[in-house]
């Protein structure tokens, strides 16, 4: 981490970068936020850490408007997501100086309160294991096991897009990235329909998964518009959260990057991504793999078509 | 924890709506229409104070505040003049006589005609559809003439076309005695043989006597500017009040949208003395 | 809430049809006497690719029971790719709305050319007995839709 | 005080439950959130707090007002019925009774927002002690004493068993109902408990926590800071913080047309939301910057202005918890602590 600081102040000073976008130390072992650091003091506050899950590829369309170059701090993952606001020219890559950072995987709050670990007060990451210090006790866990979801499903260390490279990277994929999708795929519908049910009865419409969204970077959304009732924000368990989702997943369908952002972000724990990875999924199947953010210049599947395309019958014939 | 001191003999809530008819349009300017509201049963939905609003509904539509313009000596009915500038006033420009909405209300508080404003000289400063909230005052007024000294009224709109209640203006306010009316547009047009100019200037040009007590309504910018001229011609703060607006949607202080500072402008507003304006923080 | 409970089940159906092949097949159906059932609700759009995944989600939210989309056949629209486009994102709703649970059957697309007029009342006719036999939209509905 | 043993809970749950409809805190889909009891839900009194707080039970986070039917030119309102069954909520923590109290002070204020007031009428709070405070805890900072709920009925879960005591008139009404399973209890046997659990908040991060500075006065001072323009940059302005806090009570009114009449609903609004000042003529808050100042604004320095003092926060943590982006109300509070000047 140390070497970060040093080169970001480097740059700083040099004046070949006008602001730093990385992450700011929090005031918990387990919360850095998003942060601007604009000169050598205030990089004192630098942390990068298991917990830098955030994407911060989003924050450069702000950055984009600022006067001067944003050195922004990438992950492999999270280039996929800067390449594809590329593309969609939401950014300016000629005021972004990319460093891209080495990662083994980063780690969810939530998945150590979920192994029953309660008031913690420090984390340590060692190596394989993170020591826990709690005020009901010490604990160790497997490093693996407090993984965000999408560290499972490593999209692999290979940063896509990048000015520099700084740190290792190691890959963390220990599960088949479609086997949730293809597990519910094999349910019958009424199984279906009772899993998603559930899940998104808990919805909140707190619209976190939208606005962290790099894909979701329309000025205004649909369901921000006043104009018709799309915008209802009640909370019913009948349609509403299921318009939302599916809309939204609709929306970022071959746009989407399975950055894992959405459910990261999510307070109740909808596993958002099973959306998203849905529609990667039949993409995939029916119109040749398709990674998006790869590059900057493929177009999107939904923007191609083939005159040999599949019916919207292949539905029903797939069973 | 305290007992629940909840009231028990609950009435209907304030969020539910009246029904009225509304009994008359009247095509004030190309976009602007004023709407004569009654209750079913004739006579009026409810008694109001000057200044006060009310929230006007149409179902499927939306719902939003509009100041109350008639005067509440008018016995027979209520008026709002509303301008077509969204989703419900577009709807509520296609209505035809005789089509029902709902209105609940009235909310916040008024001018205070009764007290502060009592036998004072008054100056009446409006621009455009502002006219609106500052006309029940001003037939209120009319209609008591002995409580109140002179009154000058200086209103002014983008175009000769544009002035809301001109019938009025001219039939009514003009052949009153003691009340003076200055009428100001934006710009030079055919016809007009009056002022023309903005009235934060017109103002400063008529430089009125600093022995009376201002009421402003108009565009933010407008009220802007007015304050500032007021202050040049040696008005203090505490001779003006004006009224806001902001986005409302319960009408009584709870759901949080016209929050501004620690005021809530449907319930502590919408009249506001400039000097309490003056201590809210830089966001209306 | 199963067929059997309400005295009998009137489906409502929507079909969006482009305006420059389904819609004139629609119109030849009529003019050429072909029946089609009274439940379907005609929409007509520009073209196939002007319905978005939200006009299919809110029919089904106002209470539809099924929806159709009828557009030219694939190489003959209007506006020579947009069925084509129309074909990519109909294909991953339906398969989007089968993941979640709803009946396979209840969304369908057909291409009906301005000349196939006895092919749209078949189509329809298909369909609408297909709703019949799924029965009413419970899963897609907004329960405050129903009453 | 009365006690019982820990096994007895569900039979507790169905005595009560018998009679009137009981909330409590329910494990589905791997969150607890409070909901209604039935014998399959899975009870969990173990978390510390619920991530949607039990302010859903008095303030559904969406409701029916009322349903507009029309019939040519004529309309007709239908309003909903107010509640008038009596019903529990159980598990509520001290700091979701204090979020309850806050919400008193806007619903029950005049005019009384009576769908609220029918339901603060009719249910019976039940509140359980912290013993487990955790690192997102600072109740402390606004007085509340999580080991000593102020419901009308306070409970404490101590080893196997369940202290249980009566505060209000509608406590010993649930006393009496639950009676059968309660035996005498001497006031002591929790003493022990919430000695140990004060210690551990002592040395929680947040226990140092002040608000020092914070109030109806500080008005200009704290709205005119410059520190907002940095605190605010990573909020996504999404409504994760003004959704799962027990205290915030912006509302909106909406209209869902149903085909057969237009149902004027209310739901949970959010400050965060750029349309949430809009209006056809334009909005006074442009920035999320304003945006984000006026929550801290209101919960810290408006709301105490009109209520003697009071904070419109209660330190539950849940913000500091599930912002996606970490920002909360604690790190507002300490920017401006190390401001100097502030303090």
């Amino acid at each position: 981490m140390q070497e970060l600081v040093n080169h970001a102040k480097e740059l700083l000073t040099s004046g070949s970068v006008a602001r730093v976008l990385g992450w700011k130390t929090g005031d918990l072992p387990y919360n850095p936020e998003p942060a601007y650091f604009d000169s050598a003091e205030a990089l004192e506050e630098f942390v990068y850490n298991g917990f830098c899950g955030a994407n911060l590829s989003k924050y450069m369309i702000e950055a984009s408007k600022l006067e001067g170059k944003t050195l922004i701090f990438l992950k492999p993952c999270d280039t996929y997501s800067f390449n594809q606001l590329l593309k969609e020219h939401r950014i300016d890559r000629d005021k972004a100086w990319i460093v891209g950072v080495g990662c083994h995987g980063k780690l969810d709050a939530e998945q150590i309160r979920c192994q029953g670990i309660k008031g913690i007060e420090a984390v340590t990451e060692a190596g394989a294991q993170l020591q826990i210090q709690t005020f009901y006790g010490d604990r160790t866990i497997d490093y693996s096991s407090a993984l965000l979801e999408r560290c499972h499903v490593c999209k692999g260390k290979e940063h896509q897009i990048y000015d520099e490279l700084i740190g290792e990277s190691e890959e963390t994929n220990d599960e088949e990235r479609f086997s949730q999708v293809a597990g519910i795929e094999q349910l019958n519908p009424e199984e279906k329909f009772a899993f998603f049910q559930k899940e998104l009865s808990k919805c909140i419409r707190c619209n976190a998964c939208r606005n962290v969204c790099p894909a979701c970077s329309c000025r205004k959304c649909v369901f921000d518009s006043n104009k018709f009732d799309s915008a209802q924000k009640a909370n019913v368990d009948s349609f509403e959260e299921k318009m939302f989702h599916i809309i939204r997943a609709f929306h970022v369908a071959g746009r989407c990057t399975d950055c894992g952002e959405c459910s990261r972000v999510c307070p109740q724990g909808i596993p958002l991504h099973l959306f998203n990875r849905k529609f990667i999924k039949d993409i995939d199947e029916l119109y040749g793999e398709f990674k998006a953010g790869e590059d900057a210049e493929a177009k999107g599947p939904l923007t191609d078509f083939t005159f040999d395309d599949a019916e919207p019958g292949i539905v029903a014939e797939r069973g | 924890m305290s007992e629940c001191t909840c009231q028990k003999d609950y009435q209907l809530d304030t969020l539910i709506p009246q029904i009225g008819i509304i009994t008359d349009i009247r095509q004030e300017t190309p976009d602007v229409k004023t709407f004569r509201v009654n209750a079913r049963s004739g006579g009026k939905l409810f008694e109001h104070q000057p200044g006060q609003c009310a929230m006007v509904c149409a179902p499927g539509v939306s719902e939003g505040m509009f100041s109350i313009t008639s005067s509440p000596t008018n016995q027979e009915y209520q008026e709002f003049s509303i301008k077509k500038c969204g989703i419900l006033t577009d709807y509520l420009h296609s209505l035809e006589p005789g089509s029902e909405i709902m209105v609940r209300g009235p909310y916040g508080n008024n001018f205070p005609v009764e007290t502060e404003l009592k036998d004072k000289n008054l100056l009446f400063i409006a621009g455009g559809i502002g006219l609106a909230p500052l006309r029940s005052v001003i037939n209120y007024v009319l209609d008591k003439r002995e409580n109140y000294g002179t009154v000058d009224i200086l209103y002014g709109s983008r175009s000769a076309d544009d002035l809301v209640q001109l019938k009025e203006i001219q039939e009514v306010w003009m052949n009153t005695e003691g009340v003076n009316v200055h009428l100001t547009i934006d710009r030079e047009q055919e016809g007009w043989d009056g002022n023309v100019g903005f009235v934060p200037a017109y103002l400063k040009e008529l430089g009125f006597t600093t022995d009376k007590t201002v009421l402003v309504c108009g565009p933010p910018i407008m009220i802007k500017f007015v304050l500032a001229a007021l202050e040049e011609l040696g008005f203090s703060k505490e001779q003006v009040y004006t009224t806001l607006e902001l986005r409302m949607k319960c009408g009584v202080g709870k759901c949080g949208r016209c929050n501004i500072g620690s005021k809530y402008v449907c319930k502590d507003g919408p009249v506001f003395r400039c000097d309490e304006v003056d201590e809210f923080p830089d966001e209306y | 809430m199963s067929i059997e409970a309400k005295t009998e089940f009137k489906p409502k159906i929507v079909a969006f049809c482009c305006n420059w092949c389904s819609y004139a097949g629609a119109d030849l159906a009529g003019s050429s006497r072909l029946g089609y059932p009274a439940d379907v609700k005609i929409i007509r759009v520009p073209c196939s690719c002007r319905v978005n995944p939200m006009f299919i989600l809110r029919a089904f939210e106002k209470g539809a029971d099924g929806v159709i989309l009828c557009g030219c056949h694939p190489g003959d629209c209007h506006y020579s790719t947009g069925n084509y486009y129309a074909r990519r994102r109909m294909t991953l709703l339906f398969s989007m709305l089968d993941y979640l649970g709803v009946e396979q059957g209840r969304t369908r697309v057909e291409w009906v050319s301005a000349a196939e007029g006895m092919k749209f009342s078949a189509t329809m006719n298909e369909f609408v007995e297909k709703i019949y036999s799924l029965g009413e939209n419970v899963r897609l509905g907004d329960l405050r839709c129903r009453n | 005080m009365y006690k019982t043993a820990k096994q007895n809970l569900p039979a507790l749950f169905r005595m009560i439950a018998e009679s009137q409809e009981l909330y409590l805190p329910v494990r589905s889909a791997g969150q607890t959130n409070f909901a209604c009891w039935s014998e399959e839900a899975e009870v969990d009194l173990e978390s510390l707090n619920s991530v949607k707080s039990p302010k859903n039970v008095f303030f559904p986070q969406s409701e029916n007002l009322y349903t507009v039917k029309r019939d040519g030119k004529k309309m007709k309102i239908e309003p909903e019925a107010l509640r008038n069954q009596e019903f529990v909520i159980f598990g509520m923590r001290p700091c979701d009774v204090r979020g309850v109290e806050v919400l008193d002070k806007v619903f029950l204020a005049d005019p009384p927002d009576t769908y609220y007031a029918a339901r603060r009428e009719h249910g019976t709070m039940v509140s359980l002690a912290c013993r487990e405070p955790e690192e997102t805890c600072f109740c402390s900072a606004f007085g509340i004493d999580c080991t000593e709920p102020d419901a009308d009925v306070a409970v404490w879960m101590i080893g196997e068993a369940l202290y249980w005591k009566s505060r209000t008139d509608k406590g010993d009404a649930l006393t009496g109902t639950v009676g059968s399973l309660l035996t005498e209890a001497e006031e002591q046997d929790v003493e022990e408990t919430k000695e140990q659990v004060r210690g551990i908040i002592a040395k929680l991060p947040y226990s140092d926590l002040s608000l020092e500075g914070w109030n109806g006065e500080a008005l200009t001072e704290k709205f005119d800071s410059e520190k907002w323009e940095e605190l605010y940059k990573p909020c996504l302005a999404c409504g994760t913080c003004t959704f799962v806090c027990p205290t915030c009570q912006c509302y909106d009114i909406k209209d869902y047309d149903t085909g057969s009449g237009v149902q004027r609903y209310r739901c949970w609004d959010s400050c965060m939301y750029s349309d949430f000042t809009m209006m056809a003529h334009g909005n006074n808050r442009t920035t999320q910057m304003q945006r984000f100042r006026q929550r801290f604004m209101h919960k810290l320095v408006y709301f105490p202005a009109n209520n003697g003092g009071m904070y419109s926060c209660v330190g539950c943590g849940r913000c500091v918890g599930k912002c996606p982006s970490s920002l909360n109300i604690v790190k507002v509070v300490k920017a401006f602590q190390s401001e100097g000047g502030d303090k």
